[in-house]
């Protein structure tokens, strides 16, 4: 085992972690630590653009975007993050210019703004050009680009770490430490895949910015290695999860495969398409049709096949017609997706319509935060030290639903904010210890997975897993499929503790890994799966049909999950579910019609 | 930078360690260049040689002391070989430098590579240029049907 | 090394066996070169010698050795021409392949001319 | 060794065969391993048998492999759609990422063979060590180079001027050139394609102002002179970059500095 002593060590190089390395590497000593080579983190799949009311071509400004951002969310958004994320917006994008992003351009060589989905001119009036991109591959330059300024600050990285454990001077898992107790963190532990060894990291300041948790789904836009390990590696310490409930599922991933085609598509002028070539949308969102927000295509989509006029052999997808868009025009806005469509389909976009339909694309909830990135144990305390940023944090900004481009927003604007206020926080705290055997409980999960005979199969249980949230927890959802769902997580996290690794190796045991990262998904699914049950109304990204409306009087808040010792079961531990007020300032709920 | 993990593979990595020592200069750029200009040239010249030696009147056949000498006694022929002479084993050693930095992998087999290719190309051009320049196409004492024609010995 | 078994050779396209050719020849000229400015070098020493190993030249395996000089000189040099637009022509990466079957195709015309009119005068010379 | 799996199959019907009846077959892969953790580690091929359905990808054949037969079974990968860059390898001889390439698209009626990329050292089955290729990458300065006067909004770039670098700027870092670059192999000091690519980026970027030194550093014994236009560098980009394009106006840009 090796320790290292860091001001601030932040777990994960995705688009957060970058841009927080970017502002805590100058002010303290800084290590990223990431379990992926920070190129191949998952913001560089994003597409379509990042929006900033710059209004570069057409009026806008940030008022509006802050509506669009807590209407999108069907009011369950925190308004004053709104606010700031809205209006730090026009900077965010400004810093990756002059970091060397080659946005698309305006014929003046401004950077280039196109329309996407949610996002509207002086309150939903029209649909607004707001979202500043690159082609289709906006995450990828910005991916690409923040690496690139962290090469340039010679941010010191440690790549395929994984970390898997992260240290609080308090257990907070028994919920028997008082609320305004003040806790703090006191560093991490990671696992080097190459040489199998333990590392405990020491920090005054962790940030968590370790992504999403696509995987508990089949159907995902998401990657193979997006396990949401920080939120469950939170929950397990004891640290709430707010909103879990919602999952955006985007409606254009490719038939079957959920690999995404970005609403870039619908945004340059694609239509969707149900089986008799309607144009669907017309009739769900009468004023901006297929731009509508993502939970409304995408249900409407749903509901399309569900009422026989879906596309295809099996009548169970619907088309993204790109046929009338010249072809010119596709090559320089979306050459990348429709390689997609051309690759994994075998289908050539400017003359055949794409199928799709909805993918797991997006979790909205993920650890609570403040407006400055601080992770809060219950509704108003927060641990010392410990941050957390991007689409593994819940600030709320997305609140229900999360409008396209608002992600890669979100994460350069909080981003920066958890790494500004990571190294500040350093700057003042004392180093607190570390405690006993720091890495005791996680040498304990690696060496029972490594030793025990052959078991269950990591596979077996994931897919299970998959297949169940996939049926059961997907665009629409009832008490009675959740219900069914949670069985099947109670079975699988029970079956779990028999499963076994056959690489027995040391170095580079991906076997292992990819069995530690299940242990992640099944808790995360629980908590999806018992908030969704117990919000019993629609908003957003959670469609209940046997409470098919919005209920503000009931739901109009935040839930905060707790991973607690159960009371019935001891030994076992179960979700307690408690809520948190919806901060709101200037926009009342209204109803949500586009 | 990112954390080193020492050499963990049994089996010998491919590369050397890396110890590049940047350079600097224009030496690699003016050595590519010339590549091409002396191709170019080469082109005719070797041609030229090509078609005068061996296409034009007998052949290969017909190629004896007379042949050369009867060539040689034109200054033109005398400045094309020697320019052909020169710049095909510039060329030509240089691109045989290439190879060896590609291949030999160690130093030592470098080194010992290298100088023996530049002592051959010393080797030869200066016996090449000497031959060009010392040469006298009707020797005193030699049977004459070997000698040119204007050999009047 | 243990590179216990071999891995496989890299499939490379017709750049890479371009590459291979134009490497093989041109070290294969380089050596020819040296031993053809070794044999010229006997002009020097006395007409007899020179004409002796000229002579050996004139046998049909030295004509045929020869002939496979000739046509690594002409590969080379057509594939120089190649690798010059390659570098130079803007649109000459994009070319490449079409550029070198080309320079195939000259070649077989080059030798086609060359090969008939060297062989007779190679066998048929006396 | 062999190892032969019957047919297990997905225990429900593949999603994808929404998209048309979408026939299987069984494709055996032989792949070159290499464990390090076994006392007398040598490479060897192992060869398995799986079932696998038309749309399905390389990718997708050794994930079976790796989770119905053999665990140990190592490589990289994360998206899945060939926009990260984890899992380029030698497939039938020639480089690609493993996720980009469709059973279909191969000869399935012989085994597919599949190695590690060449030139850097394995560490384990498919996985190598890419530390020396982001060497090499970080060593061409990769970052906007700016005289310091931020002006308040954007920099102004031209549609012309921002066309200009796209290409070499959809670079995944994958490795798949460098790799295939009979060059690298040899001794593994030339910076290699992929470095290149990403000098390249930044020298045609109308705002970028660090060109002179990249082409300094390029003009290294070990940097752009040692390309041969080999041209396997372009053929293997998944990108489909013109990486001995870039390669050559890189070349060109040094002679135009230079004379
Ligand atoms: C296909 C697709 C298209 C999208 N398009 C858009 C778009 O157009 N606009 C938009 O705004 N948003 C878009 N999004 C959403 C947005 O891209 C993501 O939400 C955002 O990039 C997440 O960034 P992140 O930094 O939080 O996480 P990621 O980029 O996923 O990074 C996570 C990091 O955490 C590391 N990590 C994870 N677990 C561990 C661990 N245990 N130990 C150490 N490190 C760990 C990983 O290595 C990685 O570096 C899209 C998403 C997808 C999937
Ligand atoms: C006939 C006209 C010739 C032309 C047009 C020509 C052209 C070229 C060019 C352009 C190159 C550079 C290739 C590269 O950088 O990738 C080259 C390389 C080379 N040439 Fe020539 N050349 C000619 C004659 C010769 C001769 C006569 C010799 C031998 C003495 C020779 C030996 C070589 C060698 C050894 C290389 C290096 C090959 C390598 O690095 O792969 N060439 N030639
Ligand atoms: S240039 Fe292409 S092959 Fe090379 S690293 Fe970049 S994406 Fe991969
Ligand atoms: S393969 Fe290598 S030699 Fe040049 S053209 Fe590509 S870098
Ligand atoms: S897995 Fe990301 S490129 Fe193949």
């Amino acid at each position: 085992m090796q320790t290292h002593q860091y001001d601030v060590v932040i777990v994960g190089a995705g688009g957060a972690g970058m841009r927080a390395a970017l502002e805590s590497s100058t002010r303290a000593r800084t290590a990223v630590i990431s379990k992926l080579y920070p190129t191949r983190s998952h913001t560089g799949a994003a597409q379509g653009g990042m929006c900033a009311a710059l209004a570069n071509v057409e009026d806008d400004n940030w008022e509006w975007h802050t509506f669009d951002t807590v209407k999108g969310g069907d009011y369950l958004v925190d308004q004053d993050a709104a606010e700031v994320m809205a209006k730090e917006a026009i900077d965010a994008v400004l810093d990756l210019e002059k970091m060397g992003l080659p946005f698309n351009r305006t014929p003046d060589g401004l950077i280039d703004q196109r329309r996407f989905g949610g996002h509207t001119r002086n309150h939903g009036e029209a649909a607004v050009r707001r979202s500043c991109y690159a082609a289709d591959r906006t995450g990828h330059m910005i991916l690409q680009t923040l690496y690139q300024q962290c090469v340039k600050q010679d941010v010191e990285f440690f790549n395929e770490f994984y970390v898997l454990d992260v240290l609080l001077t308090d257990d907070l898992s028994t919920g028997d430490v008082p609320d305004g107790q003040p806790v703090r963190v006191s560093g991490v532990v990671a696992y080097d895949l190459a040489s199998g060894e333990i590392h405990v990291f020491r920090a005054k300041s962790v940030v968590f910015a370790t992504g999403g948790a696509g995987k508990i789904y089949k159907t995902t836009s998401n990657a193979h290695t997006l396990t949401g390990d920080g939120m469950a590696l939170a929950l397990r310490r004891g640290i709430p999860l707010e909103d879990m409930e919602f999952f955006q599922f985007h409606p254009t991933g490719l038939a079957g495969l959920g690999i995404l085609l970005s609403e870039a598509a619908r945004g340059e002028g694609a239509i969707l398409r149900n089986s008799e070539g309607e144009r669907f949308m017309e009739r769900y969102a009468p004023t901006i049709k297929d731009l509508a927000p993502r939970d409304i295509v995408a249900r409407s989509m749903a509901n399309e096949v569900r009422e026989g006029r879906g596309a295809g052999p099996n009548k169970d997808y619907v088309l993204l017609d790109l046929t009338h868009l010249e072809p010119a025009h596709i090559d320089a806005k979306l050459p990348d997706i429709t390689e997609f469509a051309r690759t994994y389909l075998g289908i050539e976009p400017y003359t055949e319509p794409v199928p799709v339909y909805p993918t797991a694309h997006y979790a909205m909830g993920g650890i609570p935060t403040t407006i400055d990135a601080e992770v809060l144990r219950n509704n108003t305390d927060v641990i010392g030290g410990l941050f957390a940023a991007g689409e593994v944090a819940c600030v709320s900004v997305h609140g229900s639903n999360r409008l396209g481009t608002n992600s890669l927003l979100d994460i350069n604007v909080f981003g920066k904010r958890a790494g500004i206020s990571a190294a500040a926080y350093a700057a003042t705290a004392d180093w607190v210890d570390l405690p006993q055997e720091p890495a005791a409980a996680v040498v304990g999960e690696i060496e029972r997975m490594r030793d025990a005979a052959a078991g269950e199969r990591v596979s077996d249980l994931r897919r299970a897993l998959q297949e169940s949230m996939d049926a059961n927890a997907q665009v629409f959802r009832t008490a009675e499929s959740l219900t069914a769902a949670l069985t099947d997580i109670r079975t699988l996290q029970k079956r779990y503790r028999s499963v076994g690794v056959q690489d027995k190796g040391k170095q580079f045991n991906t076997d292992l890994l990819e069995a530690l990262e299940l242990g992640f998904l099944l808790d995360l699914a629980e908590v999806v799966v018992v908030g969704a049950l117990a919000r019993e109304e629609s908003r957003g990204g959670h469609f209940r049909e046997d409470f098919p409306d919005r209920d503000d009087a009931a739901f109009m808040k935040h839930t905060m999950a707790y991973r607690r010792p159960s009371a019935a079961e001891p030994g076992e531990t179960e979700i307690r579910l408690d809520h948190k007020p919806v901060t709101v300032t200037r926009y009342q709920p209204m109803e949500r019609k586009y | 930078m990112t954390a080193t993990t020492e050499a963990r593979s049994p089996i010998p990595a491919p590369r050397s360690p890396r110890n590049r020592r940047t350079t600097r200069t224009n030496y690699e750029l003016y050595g590519w260049v010339f590549m091409r200009a002396s191709g170019v040239l080469l082109l005719v010249l070797i041609f030229g040689h090509l078609f005068m030696n061996l296409i034009d009147g007998d052949g290969i056949s017909a190629i004896d002391f007379g042949f050369v000498a009867g060539k040689w006694a034109s200054p033109l022929w005398q400045v094309w070989d020697l320019l052909m002479l020169w710049l095909a084993m510039i060329h030509g050693t240089n691109g045989v430098r290439t190879i060896i930095n590609d291949y030999a992998e160690r130093t030592g087999t470098r080194v010992v590579l290298k100088s023996a290719l530049y002592l051959a190309f010393t080797v030869t051009v200066v016996l090449g240029t000497l031959v060009i320049f010392t040469f006298d196409p009707c020797p005193p004492g030699s049977p004459a049907d070997l000698l040119p024609s204007f050999c009047t010995a | 090394m243990p590179e216990a078994p071999a891995g496989t050779l890299y499939r490379g396209r017709e750049g890479m066996w371009s590459w291979v050719a134009h490497r093989v020849t041109g070290f294969l000229i380089f050596f020819f070169l040296l031993v053809h400015v070794l044999d010229t070098a006997l002009v020097r020493v006395s007409p007899e010698a020179y004409n002796a190993v000229i002579g050996t030249y004139k046998n049909p395996v030295m004509g045929l050795g020869e002939l496979g000089l000739v046509a690594a000189i002409v590969f080379h040099a057509f594939n120089g021409i190649r690798v010059m637009l390659v570098d130079f022509w803007k649109n000459g990466p994009r070319y490449q392949r079409v550029m070198l079957w080309v320079v195939v195709g000259l070649f077989v015309v080059t030798m086609a001319g060359f090969a008939p009119r060297h062989l007779m005068n190679v066998f048929g010379g006396h | 060794m062999t190892t032969v799996l019957e047919t297990t199959g997905h225990a429900t019907p593949e999603p994808a065969a929404e998209v048309g009846a979408i026939p299987s077959f069984d494709v055996t892969l032989r792949i070159r391993r290499f464990l390090p953790d076994t006392p007398e580690a040598e490479a060897y091929w192992e060869e398995f048998t799986v079932t696998a359905h038309g749309t399905d990808r390389v990718l997708d054949a050794m994930h079976k492999v790796k989770w119905e037969v053999d665990g140990s079974l190592t490589f990289r990968r994360s998206c899945a759609h060939g926009i990260c860059g984890s899992d380029a390898m030698r497939i039938n001889g020639r480089n690609r990422l493993a996720c980009k390439t469709l059973l279909k698209d191969l000869d399935i009626k012989k085994p597919i063979t599949i190695e590690p990329i060449k030139g850097l050292p394995v560490i384990k089955d498919l996985v190598v060590d890419m530390e020396p290729f982001f060497a090499s990458y970080r060593e061409i300065m990769p970052f906007l180079i700016t005289n310091g006067n931020e002006p308040t909004r954007e920099r102004r770039q031209s549609a012309e001027q921002r066309e200009r670098y796209d290409d070499t700027t959809k670079c995944i870092l994958c490795a798949a050139c460098t790799s295939s670059c009979p060059v690298f192999w040899t001794d593994g000091q030339y910076f290699g394609p992929a470095a290149i690519v990403n000098a390249h980026r930044f020298i045609f970027d109308s705002r970028d102002e660090g060109a002179a030194q990249r082409l300094e550093i390029l003009n290294d014994r070990e940097g752009v002179w040692r390309c041969r236009t080999v041209f396997n560098c372009t053929e293997a980009c998944p990108r489909g970059i013109e990486v001995t394009k870039a390669i050559q106006e890189v070349k060109r840009a040094m002679i135009t500095r230079a004379f």
